[in-house]
């Protein structure tokens, strides 16, 4: 069973939807992710913590002239990321059919192309590939927004240009800098063109190049992901999403952008990296503080889990950045720890508007936990889990990661943890005026229905599961983890020796 | 000179007919065409239609029975090579749509038929000429074979105002560009003393002419004129206007068609008569480019009709092909044949469900025509939408590969900055692409607005808001609304939609094409 | 050279001294009656009918037609004129180019008159 | 590319003060034809009517025309209050001009040896000689349309327009006619072309030619029975309905000196030019005399011509000089093309 | 053999054609301005070509002749078309499609 298979089917799955009208086509997608999910599971199981290198590698030439390849491959950095690609869908694709759709073979065909960019480009292994898939990845949100999303025409259509175009940029941006690391590195090596990562990784390209390169990339990824400065399509974005879509987008899209940071950026332009370490470290704390302080002042729901999300995006990119090994491996957790909440929570927001006759405005909400105990305690588990309570996985991610950032720039470490702090304050702000209080007068409070426990309880099961036993990712990407941070602590080791030297010498 | 005058009159140039035969196919079918048509009467719409068809075949068919022999022909006047057949496939297969989307059309019944269909021939016979041209007289001929007829074609509805406006501008502004281009020509001419490509690269490869003030200037003038009509910017003004009236299968065929031809040209023209003295127009030529790039997606931003905005994003795709022409190397060249034929297949989807929509619409080729049609018509929504996304290059359509082709060859040929400006206008394009697409996935259906045309109190001011724009001359083939489908305009759509997707997923085959075009361009790397 | 051209030149200035001086000879030959002009010697001859035309005024589109025919075919006479006198030279490569050429002529006369430019209307 | 056409050049050139000097004679006999040729006109036209024709001035009334100008050019001056001073004026010089242009290439003789001097018997022998003839004939439309515009009168402009496209339908036919010629000849040059005549002159080979020749000349010339431009009876006097005196005159003159000129070059073209028939073989300066004898039978002929046939109507014209004259000519250029290709 | 003044000659006759058509609003002067710049083309190619001493030029300008007939024929088929149209004879007064 190849990568092809796993990246693939959502897609056929799709298609078979369009062909087979929209009776059939929920189920059919719910059946096909959960088959994904199988798949990957399978991956998982099959994949050997500890080896070097990549594995299940399908290696095609796909345009061979200019030396673009299909290659796909799993290592520990995207093995737990498309488990957790995998299973979000699944859970999006539950949420999604408690819902009537308008013309729901489309939606569910874009949902499905949505899934097959994901997983593409989590286990895409060529550079091109990769840009290929990260910039197909939001043609499907684009529609889903628009066509499906909450709000009126106008403001759904504006939401939807804006998400695509801010994002578009940033990846447009990216294919240059991708074509150029492919022609440089050719070039400065005198090779053949290739964009294979790994290859790539064997040529590193001159100084001056990277800066740039890097900041492109960098661009499109903090676009993506979002990061402070660059998150200006977030608010309406967020609010145009549809919710099912939107919980895959902020639990799954803003990890490849992460993601990307570490199969490219940091192997691929390891002196860039360095290089620019500070300035990214410092997008990542102005996104932390800025994302827990409008989380903390938004009236709306969506909005505190939104910019909650920038906040976790910011502690992410503070591990990346952070070099090293724990850093990386706090950030890859943090990834899967913030994929599993976001996804509940905004279920949650759903169930929370639905109850106050479709406002998520928090002052329109209150005293819902009044009849609903299960919904609370839910609700409480998941708020728990992103405020980084000890004991929960978060709170391992976020050690992990200011644990890095220590190690690297202390001053750095010690903002971040204002962050922490803040997020206790915002998430349980959110929970108290949602649940407890008095109960709005148009609120109408009452329990969660089994249908929607389908999407609560497996994923409040495997956010305790994980709390529990956080070793099952970090095992198996701790090889991975070290080999993608080694050529940039080569450089950093580097630096500190140079400047230990030059502050020996008197 | 006597002896000279002897020994050529023993012989006469010698006429390759094979290698000819695709431009006779293209002459004797316009012949043809227009002899059956004036004989036959009525069942003229139909035959001369096919006749055209059959000659276009014909030409591609000829054209495949000589692809792979590089040869010069009628003493070196032509040029039979992989290029000029890789871009006689893409005009032929244009031609092809073009004559289909015109089957119905109203210009095709007021122009006669056996007139419009010939002309189309004989346009496409002056483009073949144009990038096989190896000599600047050829060069010129072609030029206007190529123009001469689409002045009459634009004008072809000359019942009706905006086309024959339409005609007219063009005729003024094309040729303005020829005068020009014949100007630079003719400098090139005085300075070289040849008029045969291989022979001004030598001469310029030679002597100390290559900074000559005569040789900058003409080689200025020459690209002005081909810029007026590939509407690279600042010459691109007409664009719209003649665009907007036009009939709207001629404005398809211009838009590709014309393009294709011009950068044919241009790539020959400077990538082997002038590639000794490119520091000197490189630069020249790649501000053009980047100029282009801005000019046509900040143009296209405001636009409400979609045949402007489609000018508009064409003025914008000259830019990126001319990006191609620029680098002057064998990858730019090859490039930018890959994308003609992308831009041509994206193009030609746009503009066919545009025909189709504006026959059926009060509202002719505005957005709001489009509004609501993924839902009310999805077959015609999705060929639109695929075209829209891949003009907008985005990754599964054969616009990303392209793109990523232009930008490949651009970083390699050292002009990195020329990619950014070429990733800064798709960024803008984004802006009205996505407009397109959002009005018909995301806009009310047409038929909630429609009342208002019909009711007594509909405003009767053009323009107006709210108004349908008949009156504007935007909508041509209003006058017949016709509901239902349109088999071949359907067709059409698909086959080019088709077409996009192949090459976006599988485009091995089409970089074989396009690299043995640029291969054929022997003189440079 | 320009020289084999010279009697060409005062072909023209005679010609023009001889025009000049009918035209000019009128006004100093002939009879002034300053003052005294009649009306009827400065309004145009209409048959004896005061005139009534203002500027432009419109004729036939044959005109234009008949025109438009004589540029295209005149132009291509022009081009068989080389040709007729480099015929013998170049020998039947020649005649068949003046063959498709003649051919080609006679498609758009076949089609001119067919559709009716010919006819005077 | 490589074909080097020749270029408009030829072997000598006379010293300037003879060139002056035959240009001034060549131009005054040509000019003396003019007079000549009125009085043929209404000579010859009288008797063939049955009358005398004018016989008061000079012995037969040859001096009539002498009469006749001396007349207009006398004539009190005005023109309309429509017309433009300048262009009207100017109009029937310009008609003047393009007939003593065109006049430059007849040729009268070869080179001849004169008290030492070769001297060409012609004003100018180039090598593009009979296009230079079509040249100036064609700028006569100019004399005709400015003089019909600038009257500022309805009749002469719609005269003007109608003998401009008269004569450009039968410019083609013209040009088209003598291709035949050209092509038997291969040469441009019309000492040339007359030498060429040496065995045969062209109105054999060319009968279909000369016929196309000798029609269009008629329409070009504006002369009876195509004289549809001045017929009175629609157009009053075409488009010099208000020019009198000495510019009617100078438009009077041209038209009779297109008619010389379009003689001459018939004989030139097809009668062998300064050639006897059947090898008589002069002393040379018989030569000029010769061209001037066949020239003044030519302009009989056009004489005779005009008082024979009736004048067609305007529609009729057009189409004998498009739908008959312009295929015909086509199809004799080509016929002639092949026979030559394939006997040469 | 020094062509200076004829290329100077075709200069201008080109900047004149060029202006007329940029400042003259008649479409017949347009037609008539860019005749200007087509033989301005025509008489440096003739010039060059006997600076050359080759025949290429004369030939090309020959070609030009009939292409600048063919571009008037059909401007010219315009004009009639629009004027019979009774349409104001004025480019600036085509509104109909203004950018």
């Amino acid at each position: 069973m190849t990568l092809s298979i796993l990246i693939w089917l959502p897609l056929v799955v799709a298609v078979l939807g369009v062909i087979l009208g929209g009776k059939i086509a929920p189920k059919l997608t719910v059946l096909g992710t959960l088959v994904t999910l199988g798949i990957a599971i399978s991956f998982v199981v099959r994949f050997k913590s500890g080896e070097d290198g990549l594995q299940f590698v399908t290696n095609e030439a796909w345009i061979s002239e200019l030396g673009i390849s299909y290659k796909l491959g799993v290592d520990g950095l995207n093995v737990v990321l498309i488990l957790l690609a995998a299973f979000l869908f699944s859970l999006s694709a539950i949420f999604a059919n408690l819902r009537e759709w308008e013309r729901p073979q489309l939606f569910y065909f874009w949902f499905g192309i949505a899934q097959t960019a994901v997983l593409g480009a989590f286990v895409a292994q060529d550079l091109i590939l990769f840009v290929a898939f990260f910039d197909l990845m939001l043609i499907p949100f684009y529609f889903l927004t628009g066509i499906w999303g909450s709000g009126d025409r106008e403001t759904r259509v504006r939401g939807t240009q804006k998400l695509v175009i801010y994002t578009l940029v940033g990846s447009l941006l990216m294919l240059v800098a991708a074509i150029a690391t492919g022609v440089l590195a050719a070039e400065q090596h005198d090779t053949d063109i290739t964009y294979s990562i790994s290859a790539l990784q064997q040529l590193p390209l001159s100084d001056g190049s990277q800066n740039w390169i890097f900041l492109c990339f960098a661009a499109a990824f903090l676009v993506k992901m979002p990061a402070f400065p660059l998150h200006g399509w977030l608010p309406d974005g967020y609010k145009a999403m549809p919710l099912p879509a939107l919980g895959v987008f902020s639990g799954v899209l803003s990890k490849v952008a992460a993601y990307g940071f570490l199969r490219i950026v940091l192997p691929v332009f390891p002196d860039a990296s360095v290089h620019f370490q500070e300035l990214l470290l410092l997008i990542a704390l102005g996104s932390i503080l800025y994302g827990s302080v409008m989380a903390f002042s938004a009236q709306n729901v969506r909005m505190v889990v939104a910019f909650s999300s920038v906040a976790q995006m910011g502690f992410i990119t503070l591990g990346i950045f952070a070099l090293n090994e724990d850093g990386v491996q706090g950030a890859l957790l943090q990834m899967v720890n913030h994929g599993l909440v976001t996804v509940p929570l905004f279920f949650i927001v759903g169930l929370l508007a639905a109850r106050a006759g479709g406002s998520e405005e928090i002052r329109d909400l209150g005293g819902i936990a009044f009849r609903a105990p299960v919904l609370a305690t839910l609700f409480l588990i998941v708020s728990l889990a992103t405020l980084a309570m000890p004991g929960s996985a978060n709170f391992a991610g976020e050690f992990l990661i200011l644990l890095g950032v220590f190690k690297a720039k202390v001053a750095f470490a010690f903002f971040a943890s204002i962050g922490v702090a803040l997020a206790a304050v915002y998430a349980l702000r959110a929970f108290i005026k949602a649940m407890h209080n008095r109960v709005n007068p148009g609120v109408d409070s009452r329990e969660v229905t089994f249908r929607d426990l389908a999407v609560l309880i497996p994923s409040v099961v495997v956010i305790l599961a994980l709390a529990l036993y956080p070793q099952f990712g970090l095992e198996k990407t701790e090889t991975t983890a070290k080999e993608t941070v080694a050529q940039v602590q080569a450089k950093t080791g580097q630096l500190t020796a140079d400047k230990t030297s030059e502050e020996h010498q008197p | 000179m006597t002896s000279a005058l002897v020994t050529a009159a023993a012989r006469g140039p010698h006429i390759d007919w094979a290698g000819l035969s695709p431009l006779v196919a293209l002459a004797a079918g316009g012949v043809l065409v227009l002899l059956v048509g004036i004989f036959l009467g009525r069942s003229a719409k139909h035959v001369t239609p096919l006749l055209a068809i059959a000659a276009l075949a014909a030409s591609i068919g000829l054209s495949v029975w000589q692809f792979g022999e590089s040869k010069s022909i009628i003493s070196g006047a032509l040029a039979i090579d992989d290029l000029t057949l890789t871009l006689n496939f893409i005009l032929c297969a244009t031609g092809i749509a073009a004559v289909l989307l015109s089957w119905r059309s109203r210009a095709a019944q007021v122009a006669g038929h056996a007139e419009y269909y010939a002309l189309l021939l004989l346009s496409l016979l002056g483009m073949l000429v144009l990038v096989g041209a190896q000599n600047l007289v050829t060069l010129f001929v072609g030029f206007e074979l190529l123009s001469i007829p689409l002045y009459v074609l634009c004008a072809a509805e000359f019942r009706r105002e905006g086309s024959l406006e339409s005609g007219l501008k063009y005729l003024i502004v094309g040729s303005v560009g020829s005068a020009t281009l014949l100007y630079g020509l003719a400098l090139i001419y005085g300075a070289t003393g040849s008029t045969d490509f291989a022979g001004i690269n030598d001469a310029l490869r030679d002597g100390e002419i290559a900074g000559d003030v005569l040789m900058l200037s003409g080689v200025g003038l020459t690209l002005v004129g081909l810029a007026f009509k590939a509407s690279v910017a600042p010459f691109h003004q007409w664009t719209p206007d003649v665009y907007q009236g036009a009939p709207t299968p001629i404005t398809a065929f211009m838009a590709v068609a014309t393009k294709v031809a011009a950068f044919g040209v241009l790539l020959r023209l400077f990538d082997v008569a002038l590639p000794t003295i490119s520091p000197d127009w490189g630069p020249a030529v790649a501000a053009l480019a980047a100029i282009t790039i801005i000019v046509g997606n900040v143009g296209a931003l405001g636009q409400t009709s979609l045949k402007r905005m489609l000018a508009f994003s064409g003025v914008a795709q000259a830019g990126y092909l001319l990006a191609g022409v620029v680098v002057g190397t064998q990858l730019g060249a090859k490039a930018t044949v890959f994308y003609l034929v992308v831009y041509a297949a994206m193009n030609i989807a746009a503009f066919s469900v545009v025909i189709a929509r504006e026959r059926a619409s009060i509202w002719g080729d505005e957005i709001s025509a489009f509004a609501g049609l993924g839902r009310s018509q999805p077959l015609l929504a999705w060929p639109l939408t695929i075209a829209m996304l891949g003009l907008a290059g985005i990754p599964v359509t054969a616009g990303f590969i392209g793109k990523f082709y232009l930008i490949d060859a651009l970083v390699s040929g050292d002009y990195a900055w020329l990619a950014i400006v070429l990733v800064i206008g798709s960024m803008i394009s984004l802006g009205y692409y996505l407009r397109v697409i959002a009005a018909m996935w995301m806009g009310e259906p047409e038929a909630a607005s429609e009342p208002a045309a019909a009711g007594p109190a509909a405003p009767t001011v053009a323009g107006a808001p709210g108004a349908p724009p008949i009156m504007a001359g935007g909508s041509q083939e209003a006058d017949e609304l016709v509901d239902g489908v349109q088999p071949e305009v359907l067709g059409v759509a698909w086959l080019a939609t088709a077409v996009i997707l192949f090459f976006g997923i599988i485009p091995s085959p089409l970089f074989e094409l396009a690299g043995k075009a640029g291969e054929s361009l022997t003189g440079i790397f | 050279m320009l020289t084999t051209y010279g009697p060409a030149i005062v072909f023209v200035v005679l010609g023009a001294v001889i025009g000049g001086v009918f035209v000019t000879a009128g006004s100093l030959l002939g009879p002034k009656r300053a003052g005294s002009t009649r009306e009827a010697q400065v309004t145009p001859y209409e048959c004896g009918l005061p005139s009534e035309v203002r500027g432009n005024f419109r004729f036939g589109i044959s005109f234009y037609l008949i025109a438009m025919l004589f540029i295209l075919f005149d132009i291509e006479v022009i081009f068989l004129y080389p040709i007729a006198v480099q015929l013998k030279a170049f020998g039947t490569f020649a005649l068949v180019e003046t063959i498709v050429f003649i051919v080609l002529l006679m498609v758009a006369f076949v089609y001119v008159w067919r559709r009716g430019a010919l006819e005077w209307k | 590319m490589n074909v080097i056409l020749p270029f408009a050049e030829v072997g000598f050139a006379e010293a300037w003060w003879i060139q002056i000097l035959k240009a001034v004679i060549i131009f005054l006999v040509g000019f003396t034809m003019v007079p000549l040729a009125l009085m043929l006109d209404r000579k010859l036209m009288g008797r063939m009517q049955m009358r005398y024709g004018p016989n008061r001035v000079g012995p037969f009334g040859a001096l009539q025309p002498m009469a006749d100008i001396g007349k207009l050019l006398f004539k009190q001056q005005f023109r309309p209050r429509t017309s433009v001073g300048f262009l009207f004026a100017v109009a029937p010089a310009i008609s003047m001009v393009c007939a003593a242009g065109a006049f430059a290439v007849i040729p009268f003789g070869p080179v001849v040896d004169i008290w030492g001097a070769d001297v060409g018997l012609y004003g100018i022998d180039v090598s593009i000689g009979i296009l230079f003839v079509f040249a100036f004939s064609a700028l006569s439309v100019y004399g005709l349309m400015l003089g019909g515009w600038a009257s500022g009168s309805k009749y002469s402009f719609l005269g003007a327009m109608r003998s401009a496209a008269q004569l450009i339908s039968y410019e083609v036919s013209m040009g088209l006619s003598l291709i035949g010629v050209v092509i038997t000849a291969g040469t441009l040059s019309l000492t040339e072309i007359v030498e060429a005549q040496a065995g045969m002159w062209y109105i054999i080979p060319q009968f279909v030619g000369f016929i196309i020749f000798l029609l269009a000349a008629f329409a070009e010339t504006n002369r009876p029975p195509f004289d549809l431009t001045e017929a009175d009876a629609e157009l009053v006097g075409g488009y010099s309905t208000e020019y009198g005196g000495g510019r009617f005159a100078a438009y009077y003159a041209a038209e009779y000196f297109h008619l010389v000129i379009a003689s001459a070059i018939a004989v030139t073209m097809f009668f062998g030019g300064w050639m006897l028939p059947f090898g008589i073989d002069p002393p040379q300066w018989v030569d000029p005399i010769v061209v001037i004898v066949k020239t003044v039978l030519v302009v009989c002929f056009f004489i005779w011509a005009r008082t024979t046939f009736p004048r067609p109507r305007y529609d009729q014209l057009m189409s004998l000089g498009w739908k008959i004259l312009l295929p015909l000519a086509t199809a004799n250029a080509l016929v002639t093309a092949i026979i030559v290709v394939v006997t040469h | 053999m020094d062509i200076g003044w004829y290329l100077v000659v075709s200069a201008l006759i080109f900047c004149i054609g060029a202006g007329g058509v940029l400042t003259r609003r008649n479409p017949l002067v347009i037609l008539l301005c860019l005749e200007l710049m087509l033989n301005a083309a025509n008489l440096s190619l003739i010039a060059f070509s006997r600076m050359h001493g080759n025949a290429d030029g004369q030939i090309f300008a020959l070609i030009v002749m009939v292409v600048a007939a063919c571009e008037v024929a059909v401007g010219l088929g315009l004009i009639v078309a629009i004027f019979r149209r009774k349409l104001p004879i004025d480019v600036d007064e085509l509104k109909e499609l203004q950018g």
